[in-house]
């Protein structure tokens, strides 16, 4: 199980390839897996599918990769911020397919737990119902949405041991401990590495059965994107 | 008169019960936190993963694994719980949030809603609005009542790619208080100083003037 | 909010009646509502249908209410070690639908996300599957399994504060967190009440939003079915 | 001569690889941890809602709170995690376990199990066997190769109740370990002293002996 611990982002991203579907966890850029990021982009990594909650800002998260124009296809709940994916999408080098967030949580956690489909209300009567099917359950209308998994799934935890276990911080949890689930290699970077034993059992948010590579990462800049304060 | 935005707020901020699981939208419905009215404890989610949300920090106090849905820095109050996205939509989706609020671009009498898409634009994304209005037994529409060209939102039937279909009950605007049943608007309450003539030209679907139709008060 | 507070378990079951259907948490005796349980048989409430993991013991848990016949039907995934459910079961008084444990886990939650129902390999081609809608997806038949609720879940954590946050300890974990969130009506009991804020909030395994309604409870018993020991 | 249960389990734990996540079920699965290898570390899973399971007790560390999926009180091993039960049917039914080692009243050479009913009697329930069977793609059954009344396990079709349909590809008994493939039993390896002609008389299903067939070491 020691085979899980790797020294950084260039030795735990070994195996990734053009064309791969990716999960990249984070809200906004909130606990976004930056050095995995880091390391896609300088691999510069063509043609990927990249389902993310959101697709970063120009200069920083998922933005990166579209300005190296990595990525053929984001799958994400809101893209807004990003003048560089506007120019992409609407140039049609891009392909966005957008999807309510609890649609996208839910498809993910399914795809990590065998649940190859599920039947919601969230979008009946609306585009994201367009072409799929559609059923009556005790009187009210649902959608049926396939699970989603990922070749990779890359996220960003507070802190994790090398049996893969991990803790969250604040709401950097978001959408990491699902993908984390859904990946068929996961891949976390962590803020601090700890002794196994280290991290309460009972207060673990992410066992460690569903990651496969974990390393500590470095220089993490945690950027904000509307700091709001109270005088 | 026309409510303010905040004015908007307010008169929505009086329908919360104690006790109640808030979420409220981005633009006005955020500005209701601030009219909680006294001895009323409502406990707001923020769908990225937060119950029980505070007021921004104070400067010393900012952090950046601490955001709410609109991406902005936040705190937690005693109380709080933090949670995953599944886990969020689980109270969202499962019906067990008490009250949303969010804006809209335009609603109809079917109770349809319209929020995040006008075709030709650049789309940014539905986000959590459309399990937000599909979640939710208890919605309400903080918007104004005319767009900035003066046309009605509150329609017979929406023009925009919908958010969601025959779940809004209720909308406060800039002039009224409105219900939707039976198929139309039902005008409750009046604006100070807003007639119901004004209201009536300035919607486009069938409404209906309660018999106890009364002015707001704050 | 305070309002969820109770002193007791005879004033947080207000509302029960004949013929309910209630969730009860717990896997074995492990982490089982025993003060919700006393009040039940107490209270001789008649006609329940229980979604349960078990049935208890003859002389406790719900083998309790099966003394009573309290409980016209169990759904469960197993049921043995007790005499009383086995007569009653063959002799007819008591219905009972076995599910297979992960998929009754999942049908809770599915109930309390708002999920209708969702398909899953497992049962495919045994009795489970039986009378169920079945579907080939990516070449794998599956079976379309609905969510479930309940008209009370009657839950037990370790420790909780008034607005319904818990955490459990252990494996008494298990069902409790499904359950929570499938009740109409959630009771929680817990070992110790503690003040808002003496929970972190990081590491709360049931939100309060899931839970209706929390007591002190008293006298816990926590009967062990299967003590070993290393020497 | 026919291998214990010791034996079997001890045979079993031969196919154990390091870093695996693994499943045993109760009776004769349980025992394989007592036969893990040197150098090999596998992560116990009990679906109860605890991975990492260590040994049982002592008197004075018994606690109500953790136990395993038999009921039997166990500990807890540095890196344990806790999780309640839909999480853990998460890791099991979305293919994230190793292995998973059970045992089995019957098994067919179309890979088809029945291990939890029989007709007529008391029926204790699946527990978590459906969902296991289901969700690993490596299963090793753990049983004798026929029962008391000396009647074959290995069955040309299960004629009891099924736990699930074309799942099993090996099998430990206390005979032989055999294969499934292409709709036979492959016989691998032979018990010490256990003959082909034993085995092919004790096994209902059609039976391949495989060209490279040996005798079990230990």
């Amino acid at each position: 199980m020691s085979k899980k611990l790797y020294a950084n982002a260039r030795e735990a991203l070994a195996g990734i390839e053009d064309n791969m579907t990716l999960m990249l966890g984070g809200f906004g850029l909130c606990g976004i897996p930056e050095n995995c990021i880091r390391e896609l982009v300088r691999l510069n990594i063509k043609g990927l599918i990249c389902i993310s909650n959101n697709a970063g800002v120009d200069d920083f998260g998922i933005g990166l990769m579209l300005q190296q124009r990595q990525v053929v296809k984001m799958i994400s709940s809101y893209v807004g911020e990003n003048a560089e994916f506007e120019r992409q999408m609407l140039s049609g080098e891009l392909e966005v397919e957008l999807l309510p967030q609890g649609t996208l949580a839910e498809k993910c956690r399914a795809g990590g737990a065998g649940i190859p489909s599920f039947f919601t209300a969230t979008g009946y009567g609306t585009e994201v119902a367009e072409g799929k099917e559609t059923r009556e359950i005790d009187g009210r209308m649902y959608v049926l949405e396939p699970g989603l998994t990922a070749d990779f799934a890359y996220v960003k935890a507070w802190k994790g041991d090398k049996y893969g276990n991990l803790i969250f911080k604040g709401t950097a949890r978001n959408f990491n401990p699902v993908m984390a689930m859904a990946g068929k290699i996961t891949i976390a970077e962590v803020e601090e590495l700890v002794e196994p034993g280290e991290l309460d059992p009972n207060f673990i948010h992410t066992p460690g059965i569903f990651v496969q590579r974990i390393f500590e990462g470095v220089d993490y800049e945690k950027r904000i994107e509307q700091r709001t304060i109270t005088q | 008169m026309a409510l303010s935005k905040q004015q908007i707020a307010q008169r929505i901020a009086q329908e919360l019960k104690d006790g109640w699981y808030v979420n409220l939208g981005i633009g006005i419905p955020t500005l209701v936190a601030n009219y909680i009215p006294e001895g009323v404890n409502v406990t707001l989610q923020s769908e990225n993963g937060l119950l029980g949300m505070g007021p921004f920090p104070t400067e010393d106090k900012v952090d950046a694994d601490l955001i709410n849905a609109g991406k902005q820095t936040v705190t937690m109050l005693p109380g709080s719980v933090l949670f995953n996205s599944s886990e969020s939509f689980a109270m969202i989706r499962g019906g067990h949030m008490d009250l949303t609020v969010l804006g809209a671009m335009e609603i109809d009498q079917n109770g349809d809603i319209a929020n995040w898409k006008i075709p030709g634009k650049m789309v940014k994304g539905m986000g959590g609005a459309m399990d937000l209005v599909a979640g939710t037994e208890n919605i309400i529409v903080a918007m104004t009542h005319a767009n900035k060209h003066g046309k009605s939102k509150l329609l017979k039937q929406c023009s925009l790619p919908l958010t969601g279909r025959a779940c809004i009950r209720r909308v406060v605007t800039d002039l009224a208080y409105l219900t939707i049943e039976n198929g139309a608007f039902v005008l409750r309450e009046l604006a100070p100083g807003v007639s119901v003539k004004e209201v009536e030209s300035l919607t486009d679907g069938d409404l209906v003037v309660a018999d106890d139709v009364c002015e707001m008060t704050f």
